[in-house]
């Protein structure tokens, strides 16, 4: 029944897709979410830079994080939105992971779940 | 900065004058002369405190070299910064050399132009070396390096205006013409003694020769170039891009500003006699007035319009200021600086907002300080100097600013027809630290 | 800094001496006269010296102004650095058009006074165009320069100590009476030639007049402000709020060393004579001495008080050893200057903590630093010049202080009674450069 | 930068030549005396113009520590920025205090020598009170203000080597040693009228005696002290530790840049004649030829080699083409300082990565910039200066890289064996800032 | 029984707030947490800023978010705590997400669950 | 069955041990990790500093965060190899907790769970 399910949904995105995203998201109803910068390792890792002539690996590539709240309802489409929104065909585009929230709360109001999002 | 020759007339008066003594003193001359050889008096003193002018200037003016670094470090975004700085510190450089190579004789040709008024001396390097010659009344070394340093802050402006996303070569091929040819010859028309000096246009530290010409090669090279990736939306929505740096970028204009006290001021040529010292000193405190006069209406203004105070309108304005009063610092009084410097404040305000809605993506605002600010001071000089006629400005401006728009022009299409200009996208979207250089600034600080 | 008679004096006494010469000399002289027009030697040198002591002193001091921007933007947390940038450059500003206005002519009358030897002529802006006076000695374009930055300096203490907490509009208008008003009175006392340079007081280039004064003004300030939100907690701890920028306070600690070799040098007034070339020169090493001795005094005493060096406390004492010399540049040994400037340093590691418990919140240090540092620079006077006497030097530094701790402290009064000096309590946690400016200086790398 | 003898000479032969006036002219010349007594002519203008060069010269130099600490802040990572400042600021002060109490005079003994040529006074305060001896030509405390500041640069040189690794107070003890004995000695063989002075060594401004000196106490510095932890891995990788600020290095660079006119400039040791003040002019535009050739020729190399442009590098190559020029900055043509300093960029981009090969940890390139540059430029000197020759050159730079080499390499190992020299390894990962000062130079912005 | 349920509680607050919340958990028994300073997006964000004369909006309001690994047990307490000491009834106060954690281990020692927080 | 389930590991480790770490789970087969700045609040908190003669108590020390997800059968190693590479046996080496994941996505191939990796 309503408002019982709550997803959190965790992706890696490459940083200038944040706004593109971001828009994309609004439009299908998201209403807020959680962004951090964070050092990338993946596939797309490891090209090597040079400092006063001194080889080295770079592994880590700046990316971003999102965080959303959802009800499990919204859930696929937000992946899906992502997805989409966040593809440039090339590696590192980033990934997407779906967890199981317990429940969620609005600290100024304190309503829970759903209402809290 | 009139053209050289002035000193060298003076010191030859004086020759003469002596010379026309009456013979019986011709002895006592003489013998004063052998005591004189010994004692300091004896030393044209004048020669000394003219070159110690041209050093002293000379440095303050490098010193804007860096001004203009820090400026334009501070008001790209992080992701640019390493790429603005190289480009400074190489410009400033390559515009020694070319100076050096051809430069400065295409600016000075003295009798020996090419094509007379127009062009000066091809590819002949300037030699400083030998003994002092007493007849220019100044050092020549002390002269090429001062000269040289206005040569250099031509490209100093361009550089600004094009950040964030013209790749390192072009620009730097563009600086090598600029500091080698362009500058040089549009100069010598005025300060070389060339036609626009004939006609009598009047810059004396060069609102047009100087700040006018490296605007209107930063115009031309933006138009071609074309606005940075997502500065305007297709909606034609203006999308900020707040510089990375403020302290950076407000510590380049106190720079800036102290330069100039030597760019406005040794520009008087001379300091060897009691009015020429004076006149020095009107300089320094009429280019102060100009500065804090355009700093501060600008202030007001933004606060006014926006309801809120832009740091970065309010170093601009002091910019623009101090371009406005660079044609003419001279001769107005300590409140003619204040009003010219003000309105070049309000240029500011008018303009920066204006070069967007044309989609002209001008990163530090140089053309709105350089350009505008430059023609603003320059049609301003009639007001306060007597010989100066509005029409003879507006006519010595339009054919500098002509000559720059389109050879400058022309280099950029070259540039971009062959090697092109602009990095790829993707680069653009990454920064060019990362991207063209590999080294980002604050690799600690930015997180992408 | 001494009343600039002094040069005009010196000069006469020269005419006359020439008037003296015997008959028959004359002619000889006139001939000499003539050839001499001719040939540099003829030139008043000493007008020429001295006009450029002031230039050179002048911009020296004028880079103060970027040495203040730095170490307060430094010292600020990263959400008030734009406002303070913005208030350094503006009040600049401000003080360069004040000064200019009312303040010189306030400060020095000549014989115009409104009230003889306390206020002198209100509302005369200041002229310098015309033929350089020889009989004053100077250039008088390069002595309002070079006063103008005094004026200005004076400004720069206030706005560090009350950091992050006021608004700018308040901030301005306060320098608006400061830099046109209550700095040219209570300096004219002394260097205007009023009443306390009658009484015999001694102040070469400042330590009360400019530094004090302005230690004083902010002093007034911060109490009627009060501390920053959170600085001192109900059970009465200390919360330290620690600089952003390190580098950029050392850079304009650095800046402002070497700014004040033009600050102390300069106030020599004179270069034209051997004996004036030698004070200059011992006014810079002495100057640099105590700026030494303050910072090795506070970083050996931080190690034995905290366990560690702490950089904030080296800066504050190379300052404060330079506050502390300012009184008396001239007349101490190396080893003077070196004892002087180096109880700057401990007044630094005594002040600094005491200002906390009495919950006086002075964000940079400007009240150790400029306030107290100049009262021992002031009375250190009499150890090494003669003719001064510790009672005046009291005198002097009480009337001063007394002066502009109430008349600034009304002006604050009326400004938080109208306007407000205050931002909200969520805009000043906010920081203000969000709050008030809408403008951060580091937007892509602090994270609120 | 030769003996100040030089000048004590040419003001005596001065005098001399009065003495040897025809007596019927005596007379004439006392009148002459008398007027000249009154006008300003009268003024020996050379001591004031010398003394002014020492001065201006003095503040460019001083203002090199400051971009030597911006330089070594930029290169650092931000964990270390805060010592590194805190460092350059005590050095500089450290110098001050020890060039007075014996460095001045064990490098100026005059007469008195300790053993002469070799070690000067030892323990002798420098004074400069009292009135000016024009004999000399200049004022005793310009100077000494001047050449303050190239002691304090030689302490300079070594901080940056050896950054991110050496506790404060061993690295202050060094400079205690350095300032007041090291450097003095060795500079006495040569400024002093020492031995190698006296054998037909050249070094103009000290290529080789300030650049080189401590560029080899560095170079001992790094080799006993070891190189950071993690620069290089067992697998003999050498692992880049970017800094942490560029726009910070290269604000340094530009300092240190406009400070070299000061440094190579004021060599000259006299601006009194028109001779003079030509020369003054040679070696201000020689020096920023050299600069400029230096940063080109490095970023071509480092663009033909590394396929994309090392800033870093171009920094190190203006810098290594200013330390080029200075041994003989007056003699050469300007072309010949353009390629003596573009050997200097080259030099720059092979020992950089050769350093890393032998695992000499140069955190900020001081000594392919500094010692290896200072052996060019050393070594160049013949190619324009007559009189000079490549194996004196060669023996005098032999003979100051090995006292310097040993006795700060003794120092080194004392301080080592008594109070240690490193961190531990803990705090070094943790960065000294916080381990060692408690003070974070950019608390806000670095996330540890 | 004891030890075997862990919660994971994700909170976004508003950043002065830190320093206040920090005390109130650790006085009714939080051990530890982690802090990331992160830009939110949600209703309180969208105001326009002006650059050099050109609006722009801005989307995301800085927030500082907390994450704090406790037992079952104590998890309302947390949740309660943060939503009174991080409310000021102004919009933007933040959220608050419990997720389950499956076990939790402390590096130094490599107890589990409780014993590991 | 084979890719089903995926977990989240999420670890707080000591900064100067990332590399090390990072290179010792790239042995065990982790394709993939996002690193994220934080600040740390545990047992290792609290020491005092002074700053201008003010005593003042530093409540956070900076840490490392590692989110890195895989399929179940790799968890453990994964926690185990974090474990025993962040080890210091000081005070502070941090905490890894382990979280059950729905799914994973690749946004480049739109691959899911185990392939997403
Ligand atoms: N196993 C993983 N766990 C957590 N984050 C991951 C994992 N694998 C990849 N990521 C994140 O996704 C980003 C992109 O992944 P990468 O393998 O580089 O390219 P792609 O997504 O195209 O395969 C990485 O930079 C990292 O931030
Ligand atoms: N759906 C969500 N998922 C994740 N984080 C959210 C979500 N909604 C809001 N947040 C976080 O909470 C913060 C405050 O939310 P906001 O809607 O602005 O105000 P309020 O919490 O008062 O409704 C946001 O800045 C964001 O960091
Ligand atoms: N209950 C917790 N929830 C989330 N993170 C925690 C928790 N306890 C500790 N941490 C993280 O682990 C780090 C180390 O923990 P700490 O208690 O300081 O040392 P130790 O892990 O050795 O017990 C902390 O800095 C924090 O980042």
């Amino acid at each position: 029944m309503k408002g019982k399910d709550v997803k959190l949904i965790i992706a890696a995105i490459k940083p200038f897709k944040l706004e593109e995203v971001r828009e994309a998201l609004t439009t299908i109803g998201v209403r807020g979410m959680m962004v951090t910068e964070i050092k990338g390792f993946g596939s797309q890792s490891g090209h090597t830079e040079i400092y006063r002539g001194a080889e080295y690996a770079v592994n880590f590539v700046p990316k971003v994080r999102l965080e959303i709240v959802v009800s499990d309802s919204l859930a696929d489409a937000v992946v899906e939105t992502i997805r989409t929104t966040a593809k440039t065909d090339k590696i590192g585009d980033g990934k997407i992971f779906v967890l199981d929230v317990q429940h969620a709360v609005r600290v100024r109001t304190g309503e829970i779940n759903d209402d809290a999002l | 900065m009139n053209t050289p020759m002035k000193l060298a007339g003076l010191a030859t008066l004086g020759a003469s004058l002596f010379a026309s003594l009456p013979a019986w003193a011709q002895d006592a001359t003489a013998e004063a002369a052998e005591v004189v050889a010994a004692a300091p008096a004896a030393v044209d003193n004048a020669f000394i405190f003219n070159t110690l002018l041209f050093l002293i200037g000379g440095f303050l003016v490098f010193w804007m070299a860096a001004g203009f670094a820090m400026l334009e470090a501070g008001l790209v975004r992080s992701k640019n910064v390493t790429m603005q700085l190289t480009k400074n510190i190489a410009l400033f450089a390559i515009a020694s050399l070319m100076y050096w190579i051809v430069g400065y004789n295409l600016m000075y040709p003295g009798d020996a132009w090419t094509m007379t008024g127009y062009v000066g001396q091809l590819f002949s390097a300037k030699t400083i070396g030998g003994d002092p010659d007493l007849a220019t009344g100044y050092s020549a070394g002390s002269d090429f390096f001062f000269q040289l340093m206005f040569c250099a802050t031509t490209a100093s402006i361009v550089s600004g205006t094009l950040a964030e996303r013209i790749k390192l070569w072009p620009f730097l091929i563009f600086t090598v013409v600029l500091t080698g040819f362009l500058y040089p010859i549009e100069a010598s028309w005025q300060w070389g003694g060339g036609w626009l000096s004939e006609a009598g246009f009047s810059d004396f530290a060069g609102s047009t020769l100087v700040h006018a010409a490296g605007g209107f090669a930063a115009l031309s090279g933006a138009l071609i170039l074309g606005p940075r990736l997502g500065k305007y939306t297709k909606e034609g929505r203006v999308n900020p891009m707040p510089g990375s740096n403020l302290a950076l970028a407000t510590l380049g204009t106190f720079v800036l500003w102290l330069g100039w006290f030597g760019f406005n001021g040794a520009s008087q040529l001379a300091l060897g006699t009691e009015v020429d010292a004076n006149a020095v000193s009107i300089i320094f405190a009429n280019t102060n007035m100009a500065a804090s006069a355009g700093a501060v209406v600008a202030m007001i203004l933004s606060q006014l319009i926006y309801k809120k105070v832009d740091l970065t309108m309010v170093l601009n304005g002091a910019l623009a200021g101090l371009v406005s009063i660079t044609a003419g610092p001279l001769d107005p009084s300590l409140f003619g600086a204040v009003w010219i410097g003000g309105i070049g404040g309000v240029i500011v305000l008018v303009v920066v907002p204006l070069l967007d809605k044309l989609k002209i993506d001008d990163v530090v605002g140089a053309i709105p300080v350089h350009l505008v600010a430059g023609f603003w001071g320059t049609m301003a000089v009639p007001f306060y100097t007597d010989g100066t006629s509005f029409g003879m400005q507006f006519v010595g401006f339009a054919a500098i600013g002509l000559f720059m728009f389109v050879t400058s022009g022309i280099v950029w299409v070259v540039l971009k027809s062959t090697m092109g200009l602009r990095p790829t996208q993707e680069d653009e979207m990454m920064g060019l630290d990362k991207a063209e250089l590999g080294l980002e600034a604050y690799p600690e600080f930015t997180k992408g």
